[in-house]
């Protein structure tokens, strides 16, 4: 519908060439910032809410039913609060690094197809542009760290370098192995590929509903290993917990936001979360079907593409399982130390994505019939590469001790 | 954004004082319209609703106000689990515990550090007046000789749920203020940035032993009877 | 320039951080990071800095600076009678009130030779274990926290000690500062349908610990994160006045309970868990397995409690003889004790507490060269503080 | 060893589990102890205690005040936080009853002491606690009007402990009174060595020490027993006459303050010391002290 109207408008300002191009960018951009803010803000709540739920606690439930406004008068205050720049910080980099953030953030979102034709900048390379603007992340990130002047905020600065640098690689190697069986980097061609098409336009409706999903990459031994280390590389690149360290609280207070007050530190909230987002919707893209989903045809419509449920409802739909996977993970887990989140990757998953991109070269190359045998023999060796990975790592990860008693 | 009303009239150091309007302050709020109150009012049910506490503990009444946090109290329901680390997000600073000489500086340090609208809750007998500890050598007698306090909680220490019905005195204070428009009494926006002076520790005693700006030694109780005199 | 030199003599660490070099190469100048962790900060357990000197991450030094918390316990005692510094030692370790009065009314006990009825001894016995759930409880809840779970294990632990505190507030009438022992005896009987209370939150106990140990116990963070971290040699230990669970974490056999046997505690056969290693995992799982111990204390100690008088016969007015007493116990924290002079009138000459947790403080920076700041916190999470404790 | 992450996904399945509990077992309040204070009430058990407040029986408030001023809860007080001043009637004598009780609540750490020490049953302990205030000296400092609350209000707090008090009183007072009866036949034979008594107490006393006003309520309670004196003499001759409490023990009346004294006596020396270290503080603290003390009627 939305997709009508920018038709429409743009259609309107034909006269114009250069205005239309202006109207349709800002067409596309503004409904993207107001329907992710809204996730955001949807997503605070859910997380104040599950964690609370988690902790055997009932959450935020005074402001507005169910606390659901919660996220607003949070942001109201937030946007009133006063903002406090630290004497000797450096002022204009200290201001520019929360906007970095949500900027390099939101453009991330452009290159992801949240259902059919609804991808706001679809360009060939979009995988490429994709990383290569999540790496402004970390810039703006070490800049926060570094211009607000406190040690704290250097430390965080400085972690979160290390670590969303040396996760970046496990991230965009698994990545790879995607792009290599699609053969393309545009994402729209890659949750294409996702769907069997033979099965997607059958009439048999119970194979059309299978075809949706059967398709995923992570059904392949390939996509699913990818897809996990995918999973925790995100995890750490949005520094999100157990990776936690830039903002370490319990250790070095607020991390690089140690400094930030009012509405920076709101922006960098709404930053980090977008950022969430967009590395969500990347995983979703790459391995879990895009906006394919198990679909019916509607009663009404005799097109055998027509969906009942729209692609973006099934995107945002696993945008909000993966978000809530992490939030019980964050309800769970105790953060690493440093250097072990960097032998982590360096030695665990790094070796991982590299075996696995191997991996899914070799299959791509089994003809169509050996598949299966393959598929199995796959999964055993990743699995096996898994577990010789994690015992070579076992001077780092110890085993639980047994103890005796005195009498 | 934190433009500080000119207004000089109000003179209103606690929340309480905010109470009753007034006719001629309330005929000029009718007349400023509608929009600033129904924008007073969403602020203050912004800010009352989602008070972030800092995570900031002294003595035993941290402890309390942790469990006030926990499952079976629950401060979350109120919008207030949200324990920021720094003092740069956080909006309300629970004085819990024990203020000692030494300690003071840090607290007004860490008040100062806050972003305005800021609120203090004296937890304790101990943050508001020395406590049991208050003939100490070393004890600060109140926190609010140097910073403002909004709300008081007897107790030593007191019950979660008094903090819990603290954190509703402050809500309903909140709620009273009122930010724009000429009779604001928010000292957040009458009275600019509130940064005190931070009292230097000598080793022997706080210099200055308290902060004028916030707090008068009380007179002596006018009817204080002749023959009873401690 | 070396670490070596920069070691300020007098408190010669035991421990020797290790050897790195700090790039110097012309207009480069290069700096160990100082930060001043606390007085406010969230993993310091109340009002304790540490003045670390950082190599990246690394603590290349670390100097503890107390007396944020220093609130004159032992002066005001030394102007009070008696049995008015009773209340106070509800404030030392506010987390182990009932040891801290006991601990204190075992002094005074002392002084004048003074007996306690059976029954007292038994609600003691029972007190100070449930005491001990409740202390190595939030122990593991905020060492978790620590370590950097969002609070998850904390409220878990917070949730357990909620019932605990019921039972405390139903005897004494608070729910953390119980003021509930006298000299002789206590100062109430507990009340009907308390011990049936009692023996459900203590049977319900062991599954609690269950799913804590399943959340905990395995979890590759959490053993990543604390074995071999922090290691305390048992000589160190030993020389440094190490007690409690941090010095059984490394090894010694040493329990108060069963070297002075106190109270009734000869009566109750139970096992003191040792660790072998002495890192922050020993420390962690030593409190775990205590919990285990102390669970058994209890259930025996609630089917024996005898019927009988609460109070001995205590004198009206607390008058000791002229004389000195050390009276100690073994608090969930290590080793209480309560130090009092009397000159012969009501209120003490000299009164002075032994505080565990300060001792075992002492070690800190022994414990922490050489590893990550973010390990600094975890040690220190681990040795178990309590600033109201440590300054007094 | 297991694959990594093994132990991980054992913690997850903990928080999962307690996740999903949340939802099921509203009634065991196992996984959700919440307890939403304002609306459904509080914790406060029937043995909760927070601070001290004072009794009055029957309807009156001040004419069943229990209290009598004997002063053992100010003395004994841990903080310090108690302040009384004793009643005069018209003639400048003494009525049993204080005339300003304050207790001020910001200092007031409610460890029962002055409960135990109190030998009337007059102060007992509440379990009222939303005393959040935004004034500190008005709202926090509880003078003797806000203090009383009827024996009704301490049965429905503290049922059990009030019977208990309630017996203890009424047996306290059986035995009072079968006491008194004897006295009485007992005071006219015994007039004439009490005077002697007095006589020889009075040279060996200084005279300031009797004009204090303490000394003056022996003269409001005329019948006043001769055992008293006995026994105060037995123990004037045990201590050193420069302390005080053989001076006081005349002044007790009856046989429970006598009780109360005794119990008090090493206390009355406790306060006079602990206000030491605020005079040789040297911060100007003790004015302000004094100062906060004294406010609140105001």
């Amino acid at each position: 519908m939305l997709v009508q109207f920018a038709n429409w408008v743009q259609g309107e300002l034909a006269c114009s060439p250069a205005l239309a191009k202006i109207v349709g960018i800002l067409l596309a951009a503004v409904p993207l910032a107001t329907v992710f803010a809204l996730c955001f803000a949807f997503t605070t709540w859910l997380e104040r809410k599950g964690l609370a739920r988690i902790q055997n606690r009932i959450g935020p439930n005074r402001v507005g039913p169910f606390g659901l406004f919660q996220p607003i008068a949070d942001g109201i205050k937030m946007i009133t609060k006063e903002d406090i720049v630290p004497r000797s910080s450096d002022h204009f980099f200290h201001l520019i690094a929360p906007l970095l953030v949500l900027v390099s953030s939101m453009a991330c979102l452009a290159f992801i197809p949240f259902g059919l034709g609804m991808t706001m900048s679809p360009i060939d390379t979009a995988v490429v542009f994709f990383f290569a603007i999540l790496g402004m992340n970390t810039l703006a990130v070490f800049l926060a760290g570094w211009a607000s002047r406190n040690k704290y905020s250097l430390l965080g600065g400085m972690r979160a370098v290390a670590q969303m640098v040396s996760y970046e690689i496990p991230l965009v190697l698994s990545a790879v192995t995607v792009v290599m069986m699609v053969g393309s980097l545009d994402t729209r061609e890659i949750v294409g590929a996702q769907v069997v098409e033979g099965w997607a336009t059958s009439e048999n409706s119970g194979l059309r509903f299978l075809g949706q999903i059967a398709g995923w990459h992570v059904f392949t031994p390939w996509g699913f290993a990818g897809f996990i280390i995918f999973f925790i590389a995100a995890l750490a690149e949005t520094n999100r917990s157990p990776f936690d360290l830039p903002e370490a609280e319990s250790e070095i207070i607020a991390g690089y936001v140690t400094e930030y007050s009012g509405f920076k530190f709101a922006l960098f909230f709404l930053g980090e979360y977008i950022g969430a987002f967009a590395v969500l919707g990347l995983a979703i893209t790459l391995f879990l079907g895009g906006w394919n989903g198990p679909n019916f045809q509607p009663w009404w419509s005799s097109d055998p593409h027509a969906l009942l449920i729209p692609g973006f409802v099934w995107f945002f739909f696993k945008m909000f399982v993966l978000m809530a996977v992490l939030i019980w993970i964050r309800g769970t887990l105790p953060r690493l130390r440093v250097d072990q989140l960097m032998s982590f990757a360096w030695k665990f998953l790094l070796p991982l994505a590299l075996v696995n991109v191997f991996v899914a070269g070799f299959l791509f190359h089994v003809a169509k019939e050996d598949r299966v045998w393959a598929s199995v023999a796959a999964f055993v060796f990743l699995y096996l590469v898994a577990k010789g990975l994690s015992r070579m790592n076992q001077s780092d990860a110890p085993a639980p001790r047994k103890y005796h008693f005195a009498e | 954004m934190e433009d500080p009303s000119k207004s000089t009239t109000s003179e209103a150091h606690t929340l309480s004082d905010s109470v009753d309007l007034d006719d001629a302050t309330r005929s000029e709020m009718e007349k400023a319209g509608v929009i600033v109150s129904s924008v007073d009012w969403l602020y203050n049910w912004a800010r009352s609703g989602s008070v972030w506490p800092l995570q900031f503990g002294l003595a035993c009444c941290a402890i309390e106000m942790i469990c006030s946090a926990g499952s079976r109290y629950d401060i979350a329901r109120f919008g207030s689990e949200v324990f920021r680390p720094s003092p740069r997000q956080a909006d309300l600073l629970i004085v819990s515990g024990t203020v000692t000489k030494k300690m003071a500086p840090q607290v007004v340090r860490i008040f100062n550090q806050m972003p305005e609208p800021k609120y203090v809750i004296a937890m304790g007998a101990c943050a508001i007046s020395g406590g049991p500890f208050k003939q100490g050598y070393n004890v600060l007698k109140g926190i609010d000789r140097y910073i403002p306090v909004d709300v008081y909680i007897p107790g030593c220490p007191p019950r979660p749920e008094a903090v819990l019905h603290s954190l509703m005195t402050l809500q309903k204070g909140i709620r009273r203020q009122r930010t724009l428009g000429k009779g604001s009494n928010n000292p957040a926006y009458v009275e600019g940035n509130r940064e005190y002076p931070v009292p230097s520790f000598s080793g022997k005693d706080l210099d200055p032993p308290y902060n004028p700006e916030v707090w008068q030694p009380p007179e002596k109780r006018p009817n204080m009877p002749e023959d009873g005199c401690p | 320039m070396t670490m070596e030199s920069s070691v300020v003599a007098g408190s010669e660490p035991t421990v020797e951080p290790r050897g790195f070099e700090l790039i110097e190469r012309e207009g480069l100048e290069t700096n160990l990071l100082e930060v001043s962790m606390g007085p406010h900060h969230p993993s310091t357990h109340g009002v304790f800095r540490m003045d670390v000197k950082l190599d990246g991450e690394t603590v290349t030094e670390l100097r503890p600076v107390f007396g944020y918390l220093h609130r004159n316990h032992e002066k005001l005692a030394e102007d009070m009678g008696y049995l008015g510094s009773m209340p106070f030692t509800d404030r030392l370790d506010y987390f182990c009130s009932m040891t801290n009065n006991w601990a204190y009314a075992l002094a005074g006990e002392k002084m004048i030779d003074l007996e306690v009825p059976e029954r007292a001894e038994y609600v003691r016995v029972i007190m100070a274990e449930l005491t001990r759930l409740v202390n190595h409880i939030m122990l593991v809840g905020f060492f978790v926290n620590d370590l950097g779970a969002l609070g998850t294990p904390l409220l878990y632990a917070l949730r357990e000690r909620e019932k605990i505190l019921d039972l405390f507030e139903w005897a004494s009438g608070a729910r953390m500062m119980c003021n509930y022992m006298r000299f002789g005896g206590l100062r109430n009987d507990l009340p009907e349908g308390w011990l049936t209370k009692c023996r459900e939150v203590v049977d319900a106990f062991p599954y609690f610990l269950d799913e804590y140990e399943k959340l905990l116990v395995e979890n590759e963070i959490i053993l990543v994160r604390t074995q071999n971290v922090g290691v305390l040699k048992p000589e160190l230990a030993i020389n440094a006045g190490i007690t409690g669970p941090m010095l059984r974490a490394s090894g010694v056999n040493y329990d108060l309970r069963k070297v002075d046997a106190y109270g009734v505690y000869d009566r109750f056969p139970f096992r003191v868990p040792m660790g072998e290693v002495g890192d922050c995992y020993d420390r962690f799982m030593v409190r775990i397995l205590e919990m285990r111990e102390s669970i058994k204390i209890l259930r025996q100690a609630m089917d024996e409690l005898p019927e009988g008088p609460i109070m001995g016969e205590a004198p009206r007015v607390f008058k000791p003889p002229a004389g000195e007493i050390y009276g100690r116990i073994e608090g969930p924290k290590g080793e209480l004790g309560f130090y009092l002079v009397s000159d012969g009138t009501a209120k003490p000459y000299r009164y002075r507490v032994r505080p565990p947790s300060l001792v075992n403080l002492t070690v800190l920076e022994d414990l922490c060269l050489g590893h990550k700041v973010a390990d600094a916190v975890v040690i220190l999470g681990s040795v178990d503080i309590v600033l109201g404790e440590v300054d007094r | 060893m297991d694959l990594l992450g093994s132990g991980i996904f054992k913690g997850m399945a903990v928080t999962l589990k307690n996740f999903a509990m949340t939802y099921f077992d509203r009634g065991r309040k196992e996984r959700l102890p919440t307890v939403q204070y304002p609306e459904a009430g509080d914790t406060v058990t029937l043995f909760t205690r927070n601070f001290p407040f004072l009794i009055y029986d029957g309807e009156e408030e001040v004419d069943g005040m229990r209290c009598v001023a004997c002063q053992i809860c100010e003395r004994e007080c841990p903080p310090a936080c108690i302040y009384i001043v004793k009643e005069k009637d018209e003639n400048g004598k003494f009525v049993k009853r204080p005339k300003v009780f304050d207790i001020d609540v910001s200092v007031c750490m409610g460890c029962q002491i002055c409960v135990e020490v109190c030998p009337f049953d007059a102060i007992v302990m509440d379990s009222e606690f939303e005393y959040s205030k935004e004034d500190r000296f008005g709202d926090l400092l509880f003078n003797r009007d806000e203090l009383l609350k009827s024996n009704d209000y301490y049965h429905k707090i503290h049922p059990e402990e009030a019977q208990a008090r309630d017996a203890n009183l009424a047996a306290k007072k059986a035995a009072d009174e079968a006491k008194k009866k004897a006295r009485e036949e007992k005071a006219a034979a015994a007039a004439a060595a009490k005077a002697a008594a007095e006589k020889e107490a009075s040279e060996k006393k200084d005279s300031p020490e009797a004009s204090e006003p303490v000394a003056e309520e022996p003269k409001a309670e005329p019948a006043a027993p001769s055992e008293n004196h006995a026994k105060a003499e037995s123990e004037a001759k045990e201590k050193p006459a420069a302390e005080e409490t053989p001076v006081e023990e005349p002044a007790a009346a009856t046989d429970e303050t006598e009780d109360a004294k005794e119990e008090s006596s090493g206390g009355s020396e406790g306060k006079e010391t602990s206000e030491e270290p605020e005079e040789t503080a040297g911060s100007g603290e003790d004015d302000e002290k004094k100062a906060e003390e004294g406010e609140g009627v105001s």
